[in-house]
């Protein structure tokens, strides 16, 4: 079904032929190779960019939030309440000495971060941010989030096994483990989402819960599913065994120093944001909403979720290594199983 | 329609090369402000400060090979559902019963591992 | 313009990247080095499923090859802990196995001119609901033969690993 | 489609002598897994020209690709069961007569 709504809302933000720039033929971007392939640049600068610049006030608000609830007031030093604080960080960071162990595999010791920040960035590309908005919309645009992230794990086995050290060998095996025990039950719970979407496509996603309603409604199982098992993908507390610095130092990460360690920080964040972001248009609908613009719901409604991932980071403890896996196995797996059940009969009552 | 997809491949391609650049661009621009001493000591593996005394690249054990094992196969099964599942949505019920005869028979691998033991983190 | 030069253009290129990358994967002393050409290998040959209007064949190559396979093959390298430094051994019989891969590779390309293909038809808009139809339609053996080779491969393989009877 | 053809010999010619020379069993088979790709370019590419709209060659590649994974696990299982057993992965020192 047609979704039919206001023209300024729906307007496709890849047309660029709405800023009537008189010197610009628009349409040239989508007819040449060298266009499509400026364009794709573009959007990765942009995305980059913005992640980046996310993930700098993350930081700030995960220090005042911790401070906040650990009763303290957080850095307060550098600017009006600490403001630059994460800004003064990244000069320091980006002007460290980049040590790499002799022992290290020079290649893959430089290889590991860019195949963990890379993916994450690169899955933003199919996220909705606006109701038929998407940077690139993919005909198999939801399997393409799930399939591009996947290579993390490739990434993270890398780093620790290419820094030479006990440490990082282990946390790089229990990192890489999590992180794909976890992924089968995401990825089910998100078959389920495809079964009601009737389309791999991401903004048939949107358009399809505009026609019925939020999915999560819906599929509150696999909701909590999906956040969960996200949660234990990008290693957040209370999952964040591979790191956990009172038995593994920093565990796959111990050996990097600088500007490579910061990339794995940034992967981390990125796919922290993508997999929030994901998660809005797959069970809140997006940027469905009523009086405001899709963008600022979209925004809203995945602010609320990353916030949410703060909170609990200072409010639980953390999990075992023989849990976490048990956990994944033993009761995600089978529960999505059931889950995949439950959908198939409520697909069949929906429609 | 195969336009479309070589359209995907360039805007991608264009998107990955963005991606690539930028987090190496930092590294490259302060390659010559920022120190880089290295000595022996700094070097070495770092390990809480203590002496390396055994080696880390050492076999190891095979809980983890348990896990990727039934992970691949169900990373198949899942990606598998995913060209099955769009399509179900308007299917009759007899389509809902192939795939769940598909679904319950790779869930059988699973009960296999769990009765084995498999799941148990050593 | 996005025509079909462009096309044969970026396909060669992406064959191009694969065929190196498979040499380098299979000429490398390095088994580490070896594992991640593998990675570019298989990476390329998904660039070219797609170009051939094989999208979510394509991204399920990055899905099960890249994110799975090569974690897979990752894990066992670690677990047997052979890819210290020291290069592998090769066969001594590099100069006969050269010749057998020429002449299967000659042999093939020859093959690849020598018959007159048809044209390329016109592919359906979106491939996946037609992949979908074909699993519960025509394809229903190969479908579920697939659920019966996983579960195979799950039961023989841990029987292996644990060395022990069924 | 001649160029598919082409590219997918040099590929299958390259796994052969892969699986030829080497003598590490992981190469081994990361050889054969180029070979099975090499086959699944072919399948891809013929679905294209007879019956698109059937893909029976995307189903056949997508079979291709599942059991590609499952010989992986069950290779690697084999792989380390060698290993354990005598310590090495090289094919060419495996031997059961030993002393």
């Amino acid at each position: 079904m047609e979704v039919n709504w206001p023209d300024w809302l729906g307007f496709d933000w890849l047309d660029l032929s709405w800023l009537e720039l008189p010197w610009i033929d628009t349409n040239w971007f989508h007819d040449y190779w060298y266009g499509l392939l400026l364009l794709g640049f573009f959007w990765g600068v942009l995305v980059f960019t913005m992640v980046g610049a996310l993930t700098a006030v993350y930081v700030y608000v995960e220090r005042k939030v911790s401070a906040r609830i650990q009763g303290r007031l957080g850095p307060m030093e550098t600017g009006p309440h600490g403001l630059l604080q994460t800004l003064v960080d990244v000069v320091k960071l980006a002007v460290k000495e980049d040590v790499r162990p002799a022992a290290a595999d020079a290649l893959a010791f430089r290889l590991a971060p860019l195949l963990v920040v890379v993916p994450a960035v690169m899955a933003f590309v199919v996220v909705p941010f606006g109701v038929p908005m998407v940077i690139r919309d993919l005909n198999v645009g939801i399997l393409y989030f799930l399939a591009v992230p996947s290579v993390t794990g490739v990434g993270l086995l890398l780093a620790g096994w290419a820094s030479y050290d006990n440490y990082s060998f282990l946390g790089g095996l229990r990192a890489s483990a999590q992180f794909i025990s976890y992924e089968i039950p995401r990825t089910l719970s998100v078959v389920t989402v495809v079964m009601l979407t009737g389309s791999l496509s991401s903004a048939r996603l949107i358009e399809a819960q505009a026609d019925t309603t939020w999915f999560v409604l819906l599929l509150p199982l696999s909701f909590v599913i999906y956040v969960v098992t996200t949660l234990a993908e990008v290693n957040r507390v209370p999952f964040d065994i591979p790191e956990a610095e009172s038995e593994l130092v920093a565990g796959f990460h111990t050996e990097y120093s600088g500007f490579r360690w910061s990339l794995f920080f940034l992967g981390e964040y990125a796919s922290l944001t993508t997999a929030s972001a994901f998660a809005v248009a797959l069970f809140f609908g997006g940027g469905l909403g009523p009086v405001l613009p899709p963008v600022v719901w979209f925004v809203l409604k995945t602010a609320v979720i990353i916030f949410f991932a703060v909170v609990l980071r200072f409010t639980l403890p953390r999990f075992r290594q023989d849990q976490l896996m048990a956990l994944a196995w033993k009761y995600f797996l089978p529960l999505s199983l059931v889950n995949l059940l439950l959908a198939g009969l409520v697909m069949k009552a929906v429609f | 329609m195969s336009e479309e997809l070589l359209a995907d491949v360039f805007f991608l391609l264009g998107f990955g090369v963005a991606g690539l650049l930028l987090p190496m661009l930092p590294l490259l621009l302060f390659r010559y402000i920022r120190p880089q001493h290295p000595s022996a000591v700094k070097m070495e593996p770092y390990e809480s400060g203590v002496v390396q005394t055994t080696a880390p690249r050492r076999p190891f054990h095979m809980a983890y090979y348990n896990f990727a094992l039934v992970f691949i196969v169900f990373e198949v099964e899942t990606v598998l559902l995913f060209a099955v599942s769009p399509v179900l949505r308007d299917a009759s019920w007899m389509d809902l019963l192939k795939a769940g005869i598909f679904i319950v028979l790779v869930a059988d691998g699973l009960f296999y591992a769990w009765r084995k033991g498999a799941l148990v983190w050593k | 313009m996005l025509d079909s030069d462009v096309q044969i253009a970026l396909f060669a290129a992406f064959g191009g990247v694969a065929v190196l990358a498979a040499l380098a994967a299979v000429l490398t002393r390095f088994l580490l080095r070896s594992i991640v050409a593998f990675g570019a290998f298989l990476t390329a040959i998904a660039g070219q499923f797609y170009l051939l209007a094989a999208d979510f064949v394509a991204l399920i190559q990055i899905f099960v090859y890249v994110g799975g396979v090569v974690v897979l093959i990752l894990f066992a390298l670690m677990l047997s802990a052979v890819g210290e430094k020291h290069p592998l051994a090769v066969s001594e019989h590099r100069g006969l196995g050269a010749v057998v891969a020429y002449a299967v590779g000659g042999w093939l390309v020859w093959a690849a001119f020598g018959e007159d293909l048809p044209e390329a038809g016109e592919v359906p808009g979106e491939t996946v609901a037609f992949l979908g139809r074909a699993f519960l339609d025509q394809q229903l053996v190969a479908f579920e033969v697939i659920g019966i080779i996983l579960l195979a491969a799950v039961v023989t393989a841990l029987v292996i690993v644990r060395g022990e009877r069924l | 489609m001649t160029l598919v053809l082409v590219f997918s010999g040099l590929l299958f010619a390259i796994g052969t002598y892969g699986v030829l020379t080497r003598r590490n069993a992981i190469t081994l088979l990361i050889s054969v897994e180029i070979l099975m790709n090499a086959a699944n370019l072919n399948f891809v590419a013929f679905s294209r020209l007879w019956e698109p709209e059937l893909m029976t060659g995307q189903v056949f590649a997508l079979v291709g690709i599942s059991i590609a994974a499952c010989e992986a696990a069950v290779g690697l299982a084999l792989i380390l069961a060698v290993f354990r057993r005598f310590g090495t992965t090289d094919v060419g020192r495996i031997d059961f007569l030993r002393g």
